[in-house]
């Protein structure tokens, strides 16, 4: 079951870059995402057996990430065939300098796009560090072109940035995990497998100071991918350079692969009673992510970016939750789910305001509500859920997170943690009411578009109302399973 | 067998000076592809008497890999973007080595810092693999062309490998070779990168691409 | 329990079908207004009953958020809260069906009727919610729908940034809220209230609480957000957020201090430095505005000063054993609660009907709509006798109350704790009087004389949906006037509650302090019926002589213009001039020049004082901080790996090394 | 309740009217002149009584509402202040407060009327009267509250009847500090010099007199009276500590009182020849010293 997963969209990958007619691809893509999707939740009725002699196995966090990464990818597609129907084929000018420039070839896209799901559902599977490794290696490359769908300069320059910052990244993840072969090899020589599982077992024979290193240089190579300060720079570049479909799979799904990759290796330390060690620096790195955040946020000009900052500040989120363990990592787990659903719902309502503003400048939009009724709603609906406002999840995963922090006398983080949240909200409350409200600088007819582009966004917008209100046993049980394996 | 696998160490170091000292892009490529070399001869050794086939057909493809594919990519790369065969640092080839060697010391202290459990078939081998990524870090920070920082990520690879060289044995042939692939697929991406950026701005000056900032008001 | 669950679910029915009939017409109109009326009155039953004495009745069920429970209590404390929000969100509504009527073909007018009802439905939660989850749910939304309502004019550059600032206020405030319940909790697990508690430190949980309620209830100086939200919002929705929503903090703040053990002395003294100061500085502020709306919004920061006072005062006499000062404290404040409901709803509904028939809410502007507008005039009359503290109507019983309680804790106590009670009397006696020239200026200018612009001139008396809230409202004011003591009576259970005083004696005091009020009652009878026999005396006299009418006595003046009756600002004058330092008013004036002058003007404004000295440089400050960083991310490749290996290092060397 | 008897406020309404003329009668006797007949006063209000009336083409209701509610409830006020050895008519606790805020109710509709003419004198002369009553008001309620300390009684009639010649033995400070601070109160609300001088005759200058320039007839009949009726409320109050000999013999007592209003109302009388009207920024000034005092009051 798990392979199907795999091999479903690697295949219909392969097979999208060589299929000729849009329709066809198009579809296949569709079908895929939604075969994927069914599978996934399969997953949660019939516990799917680990096959690679446990290489590949899907445990409570594998399968948070793995099905969180299908919902979205599901939503993305239908938004994507509609994006590819609409964006003009031939050359065309770009709103923001004016040049001419033209699209990749929409086969290497989509194909891109699918082995991109692949890899991500890799990264959730597997269970055998080095594994793991490539697996979000590949989601680098298959991403990169995703970024440079469009191709003039910025693009580019985002697309550059991401590869170079990333390998590099990614490099010291493979010392790191190579550092924790070294720590699991015993004097006598005997070594334990790098599966996750062995690695925690014996996890008190590990060779300490290797151990710690290969945590730090993980955290960083893995920090560089997930985005948290100081690594996070090529972050707001391609986020803000990507189409928006590609956007939100990054910020909702990659970013999530990301820090798993950190879970994993959180888990074994924390098996290794190192966890004081550990969570000290992720409640470094996660309140840097946020300040960070907060700097960029204050007076930002270009709303993808803006959002793309947001992601910063909520990997930031992540991180302290997980560092300061106990009940709060419950709340960082159930934080994944809301900010991923929440942001990706942004991220493409936001290519709708593009589509048909023509600019990503806060200053040039204004009345959404007015021109784009739908999308605006939805606009403001994202906004309110992403900076933490009830009724809406992200209010339910901070406030345990903060929870946790009180519980355990943290005020010092408690404090550093509301105020930063409460300075990232007036920052953004500012330009995102000031876009959805009013009346557009010039009247604006608003061109007919697909409905799927609005459909996409609003079945993301549910989600994140409903686990706002309620969140189900079942998923409730998993969190706590995940939150169990990281104590 | 120890001298061996020390002069190849010593020789990775050398190189990775070379890598930091030369000025012109050619020579460092084939810096790099020398250390591609080094790492297949140093597997090889470190398997020492134990030696499998499969080992032997891994160190090989791994020397092949990063000693002829991925410089001729770099070389391609070179030719189509017809950059100046410059190296064009943004600081001086002194600054450079002298780093480097600050670099060399650190290496060496965090190298009898993190002692290998078992015993080491030589006490280089971590200082020299440290060295080496660190080398390629500097030459991606320090150079101004896009090539050149590819070519620092190679050394950082290598200097990953150097060090992978070490546990290997203990690494699934799968493992390997996925991460095998990874790098070159990721040098090729890389490539083509590169090609377009010429295109796009008729030459490969990274200091060119600074479009995206934050315009804050 | 059960007809407040079937009103959330009319207030539900109301919402959505509002929206669903957007394009027809009125109907979303009534759908919306039949929501909430509908909803209220169904709720109101259980309510009274709970009032009347009935036992309290709550409902638990399990709910799939962390730490959430499903918990609704209505007790004595929550009952008296819900009556006017209940009464006066409903009027509201019938007064919005009209008001909302002049915005059709112009905007959309569903939205705000779809928040209206959130807005109904999430004030009943928030004074229902036995659980900090839920509460905290309904207060945010609170917040949300009321923003929605307050930007309901978005196209207005002004209307947005008051949204934006009460939107951030809000937040702030609620993140004390989140810190103070999870401390409340930390001891037993759960989030219900009934195993909130607190060991030690209550002190930081009573400021905690008194920031995050604060800044709802309009405590100065976090009122900021109120002078901008309220008059920029619809003025039905201006009568709910000041009689009624800014309540909600007043009753958070009684819910706490019920969970905070015994009360301590400074907690009394704060409180009744908030309210001198929120008095004090709330109606000056009132006294400079020329905006009728605005003029209002910082009265409403007046009162809400009077009524922490009257708790500051309570929560003294708790400290110092004085139940009967504890008891009148306690019963003024909450008194005023309701009294000030009735009367600030009836003033903003007043206020509506004013700017839709002039389309101006300059006071300046306007003037001789007493003729133009009788039965505006006259409720507005009463408003602003009950909210200046005049006997016959409401607003003096309470007064009276905490006056009482002041006079009080002089006789009984010789302790220190006399010098707050004397600040609270004169500083009550100083409010009134300001109130009294804010409110003589505001009926006085905007009513009597001659109208000073064609708006006035040509203005028409409001249809019956806007005038009958008003009227209701007003008969209100003057019920309560009259019997008080009923209200006061009403109230033992819930004092019991809040201050932990014996049954035995709440009663007794209670009874003293409604005997007292009963006189009064009385006695404002007799006021009336005198002023009958004299109004009376006087026809008969005059309908034996001669009356004949001519233009008012101009001193000697040829032809007094309409243009130069006396003006708001300068009848204000002394008063703000006096006042200047804390006021800083703003003035330009283009005094007449050359030998024919023909134009001079002059304008005044007053801002804000705390947005302009305290919260704006704290916002650059912060700002300036930031803006440090920023060079931070400034696009160069080289440098971002270069962050990754100085980190990275970092990291080895502290670690390893 | 305490069993009153309606005589002190009998005396007042019979009386009130005569305090002006004393006053005026000292004033003038001091300047030299002969001065009105004591009785001058009720002549006017009944010739007031018999005119007829104009009003404003500008004025409405309110205009005429003004003299009636200000006299009504002054009439009611006077109902809770004692007189001599007479208990007043109805008294309970707190009721001062009631008392004052009767008056704050007449003079919230004093000016009403004052601006529904639309005058803009008028308008001025109002502004001025809620200015400077709003700084007599807390005056006036913390000399109360020195009284309530001091006494421990929270109504006006046992509060002044707790004060007898003991109490001044005892508390001399106290006592005297309030009077002074009631004085005070006492002549600017009722308009007398320093704070307003009710016989000027240009309306620039005037505070109280200008607000009812436009009333005529029984309206100005009422207002006079009513001016009558507010001074004999504030000196009845003032003497009531001024002057606590009690002989047992009610009556006795009563002409003492009536004596001690003789004088206080000469003390007026010579106040007002013997010092001229403030500058108007001055008088707040005036009002905060009598705050002060009662605060000192309350520190003995």
């Amino acid at each position: 079951m798990i392979l199907l997963l795999l091999i479903l969209p690697a295949g219909a990958g392969i097979i999208a870059f060589f299929l000729a007619s849009d329709r066809l691809r198009r579809s296949l893509l569709v079908l895929t995402a939604s075969a994927h999707f069914a599978l996934s939740l399969l997953t949660w009725f019939f516990q799917p057996a680990p096959s690679m002699a446990g290489w590949l196995a899907e445990d409570a966090l594998g399968k948070l990430v793995e099905t969180l990464t299908s919902v979205l990818f599901f939503a993305v597609s239908f938004y994507a065939v509609a994006y590819l129907r609409e964006e003009q084929r031939e050359a065309h000018s770009d709103f923001e300098e004016g040049f001419i420039f033209s699209n990749a070839r929409e086969a290497s896209f989509t194909g891109c796009l699918l082995l991109f799901l692949a890899a991500m559902t890799l990264v959730a599977v597997s269970q055998q560090l080095a594994l793991l490794w490539v697996a979000v290696e590949a989601t680098t490359l298959a991403s990169a072109p995703l970024i440079y769908f469009h191709r003039h300069h910025r693009s580019l320059e985002a697309t550059w940035k991401y590869l170079l910052i990333c390998s590099v990244g990614i490099a010291l993840a493979l010392l790191g995990v190579f550092f924790l072969a070294v720590a699991a090899t015993n004097p006598d020589g005997s070594t334990t497998s790098m599966v996750v599982r062995d690695l925690s077992q014996n996890a008190r024979h590990l060779n300490v100071p290797w151990v710690k290193a290969a945590f730090i240089l993980l955290l960083v190579g893995y920090g560089t991918k997930m985005g948290l300060a100081p690594f996070h720079t090529w972050l707001p570049d391609a986020h803000s350079e990507a189409p928006s479909v590609a956007s939100a799979l990054l910020s909702g799904a990659l970013l999530n692969c990301a820090f798993l990759g950190i879970l994993r290796t959180q888990e074994i330390c924390v098996a290794g009673g190192l966890a004081p060690f550990t969570d000290q620096l992720l409640l470094i790195f996660g309140l840097l992510s946020m300040a960070v955040a907060a700097v960029f946020i204050l007076g930002q000009t270009d709303y993808k970016r803006m959002l793309a900052y947001s992601s910063v500040e909520h990997m930031g989120i992540l991180a302290v939750g997980v560092g300061l363990g106990g009940a709060a990592v419950f709340g960082s787990a159930l934080h994944m789910i809301n900010h991923s659903l929440t942001k990706a719902m942004l991220f493409l309502v936001a290519g709708n305001i593009l589509a048909v503003y023509r600019t990503k400048s806060t200053e040039g939009v204004a009345g959404v509500l007015a021109v784009l009724p739908f999308s605006g709603a939805l606009w403001l609906l994202g906004f309110f859920a992403i900076t933490g406002s009830p009724p809406f999840g992200i209010f339910l995963s901070e406030f345990a997170i903060l929870k946790g922090a009180l519980d355990q006398g943290q005020t010092l983080v408690a404090i550093i943690y509301l105020s930063l949240v409460a300075i990232i909200l007036a920052a953004m409350a500012g330009p995102a009411l000031a876009m959805a409200q009013g009346n557009p600088r010039e009247p604006i007819t608003p061109p007919v578009r697909s409905i799927a582009l609005r459909t996409a966004p609003a079945m993301l917008a549910v989600g994140v109302l409903l686990f706002g209100v309620y969140i189900p046993p079942a998923l409730t049980r998993v969190l706590r399973e995940a939150a169990h394996l990281l104590n | 067998m120890a001298q061996v696998i020390n002069s190849t160490l010593v020789l990775l170091v050398l190189s990775g000076f070379t890598l930091l000292g030369s000025s012109r892009l050619a020579a460092c490529i084939r810096a790099v592809a020398f250390q591609g070399m080094l790492l297949g001869l140093l597997a090889i050794c470190l398997q020492g008497a134990n030696v499998t086939m499969t080992g032997l057909l891994l160190a090989v493809t791994t020397a092949a890999v990063k000693s002829v594919l991925l410089p001729w990519l770099l070389l391609r790369a070179m030719r189509e973007a017809e950059a100046v065969r410059e190296v064009e640092p943004l600081i001086s080839f002194n600054v450079s080595i002298i780093a480097g060697a600050a670099v060399l010391i650190l290496s060496l202290w965090l190298g009898q810092r993190l002692q290998l459990p078992s015993q080491p078939p030589s006490s280089l081998l971590v200082p020299a693999a440290l060295f080496t990524c660190l080398t390629g870090m500097i030459v991606i920070v320090s150079r101004r062309k896009a090539l050149t920082q590819v070519m620092g990520y190679l050394a950082l690879e290598n200097g990953v490998y150097t060090f992978g060289a070490a546990v290997a044995l203990r690494l699934p042939v799968l493992v390997e070779l996925g991460i095998l692939l990874d790098v070159f697929v990721g040098v090729f991406v890389m490539g083509i990168a590169i090609f377009h950026i010429s295109r796009e701005f008729d030459h490969i000056d990274t200091d060119k691409l600074v479009a995206l900032t934050d315009h804050l008001s | 329990m059960a007809g407040l669950l079937f009103s959330f679910i009319l207030f539900g029915v109301g919402a959505v079908a509002s929206l669903v009939f957007a394009r027809r017409g009125r109907w979303s109109s009534f759908a919306g207004a039949g929501g909430v009326i509908l909803g209220c009155t169904c709720g109101i039953f259980p309510v009274l009953h709970v009032v009347m004495g009935a036992p309290p009745q709550s409902l638990r069920v399990a709910w799939d958020v962390p730490y959430g429970t499903l918990y609704l209590t209505l007790d004595p404390l929550a009952a008296f809260f819900l009556i006017p929000i209940f009464l006066i969100a409903s009027l509201a509504a019938l007064y919005g069906t009209e008001y909302l009527e002049v915005y059709r073909g112009r905007k959309e007018i569903a939205p705000p009727w779809f928040f209206l009802n959130i807005l109904t439905a999430s004030m009943t939660a928030v004074i229902l919610a036995h659980n900090a989850i839920l509460f905290l749910m309904a207060w945010e939304t609170m917040a949300l729908s009321s923003f929605f309502l307050v930007t309901f004019e978005d196209e207005k550059e002004t209307t947005r940034q008051a949204g934006w600032t009460y939107l951030v206020a809000s937040h702030t405030g609620t993140a004390f809220l989140l810190v103070m319940f999870i401390l409340l909790g930390r001891h037993n697990g759960s989030l219900d209230f009934d195993h909130l508690s607190v060991s030690s430190g209550s002190g930081i949980l009573f400021a905690l609480a008194l920031v995050g309620f604060g800044v709802k209830a309009g405590f100065i100086p976090l009122h900021v957000w109120l002078p901008e939200a309220h008059p920029a919002a619809p003025s039905h929705i201006s009568a709910i957020m000041s009689a009624v929503m800014i309540k909600t903090g007043i009753y958070g703040l009684l819910r706490v201090l019920t969970f905070l053990g015994p009360m301590q002395a400074w907690w009394g003294l704060v409180l009744c430095v908030i309210g001198l100061s929120s008095g004090i500085l709330g109606v000056l502020f009132a006294l400079a505005q020329h905006d009728l709306k605005r003029l209002l919004a910082y009265h409403s920061v007046e009162n809400i000063g009077i009524i922490a006072l009257g708790l500051g005062v309570g929560i003294i006499g708790v400290s110092t054993g004085q139940s009967f000062v504890a008891v009148a404290g306690f019963a003024g404040a909450l008194l005023h609660v309701l009294n000030h409901a009735l009367f600030k709803g009836l003033l903003f509904l007043d206020a509506g009907n004013i700017s839709h028939a002039t389309h101006t809410r300059e006071i300046d502007q306007l003037g001789g709509l007493l003729r133009r507008m009788p039965a505006t005039a006259t409720t507005f009359l009463i408003g602003a006798a009950a909210i200046s503290g005049l006997p016959p109507l409401n607003g003096f019983v309470s007064e009276f109350l905490i006056y009482l309680a002041s006079f009080r804790q002089i006789v009984s106590t010789q302790t220190s704790s006399i010098v707050p009670m004397l600040a609270s009397i004169s500083g009550l006696a100083l409010i009134g009087g300001l109130a009294l020239a804010c409110f003589t200026k505001a009926f006085g200018i905007v009513f009597l004389g001659q109208p000073r612009n064609e708006c006035a001139e040509h203005a028409r008396e409001v249809g019956f949906a806007m005038l009958g809230p008003a009227l209701v409202l007003a008969s209100g004011c003057v019920l309560i006037g009259l019997f008080g003591a009923v209200v006061v009576e009403a109230m033992k259970p819930l004092i019991c509650n809040v201050t932990g005083l014996m049954s035995a004696d709440v009663e007794r005091d209670l009874a003293e302090a409604g005997n007292s009020i009963a006189r009064i009652g009385a006695f404002t009878a007799c006021v009336i019926v005198l002023v009958a026999l004299l109004a009376l005396a006087r026809t008969r006299l005059l309908s034996l002589r001669k009356v004949s009418t001519a233009p008012t006595w101009d001193c000697g003046y040829a032809n007094p213009s309409a243009r130069m009756q006396y003006t708001a600002s300068s009848f204000a004058n002394p008063l703000t001039e006096s006042f200047a330092m804390l006021l800083q008013t703003r003035e330009t004036l283009t005094g007449v020049q050359g030998l024919f002058p023909d134009k001079a003007e002059f304008h005044s404004h007053t801002d804000d004082l705390f947005r302009n000295r305290l919260f704006e440089p704290l916002f650059h400050t912060i700002g300036r901080a930031i803006a440090v960083l920023r060079p931070l991310q400034q696009g160069r490749v080289q440098l971002y790996v270069l962050y990754i290996a100085v980190v990275l290092l970092v990291l080895l060397l502290w670690q390893i090394g | 309740m305490i069993a009153g008897s309606t005589i002190p406020l009998i005396i007042a309404l019979t009386l009130a009217p005569l305090m002006q003329s004393v006053i005026s009668r000292t004033k003038a006797i001091v300047a030299g002149r002969a001065g009105q007949q004591i009785a001058q006063p009720y002549r006017d209000l009944w010739k007031l009584l018999q005119k007829g009336a104009v009003y404003s083409d500008t004025s409405t209701w309110i205009f005429r509402m003004g003299p009636v509610v200000t006299l009504a409830s002054l009439l009611l006020a006077l109902a809770f202040v004692p007189f001599g050895g007479f208990h007043s008519l109805a008294a309970f606790s707190g009721d001062f407060i009631f008392v004052a805020y009767l008056m704050a109710l007449g003079r919230f509709f004093t000016v009403a009327a004052a601006l529904d003419t639309g005058s803009s004198f008028e308008g001025m002369g109002a502004s001025r009267e809620v200015t400077f009553s709003s700084f007599a008001e807390p005056a006036l309620f913390l000399s109360f509250a020195a009284l309530v300390r001091y006494t421990g009684r929270l109504s006006l009639d046992p509060v002044l009847a707790a004060i007898g010649p003991r109490a001044w033995a005892s508390a001399a400070p106290v006592l005297s500090a309030t009077i002074a601070a009631l004085i005070i109160v006492y002549l600017s609300e009722n308009a007398r010099i320093p704070f307003d001088d009710p016989t000027t005759h240009l309306e620039l200058t005037m505070i109280h007199e200008v607000m009812v320039l436009d009333h005529s007839g029984p309206d100005l009949a009422m207002i006079e009276y009513g001016a009558a009726l507010r001074m004999w409320l504030f000196a009845a109050i003032i003497v009531g500590i001024a002057a606590p000999w009690r002989s047992g013999n009610r009556w006795v007592d009563t002409l003492i009182g009536l004596a001690a209003m003789l004088t206080l109302a000469v003390a007026t009388g010579l106040i007002e020849s013997s010092m001229a009207r403030l500058r108007l920024l001055r008088i707040p000034q005036l009002l905060l010293v009598a705050i002060v005092l009662s605060a000192l009051a309350l520190a003995f």
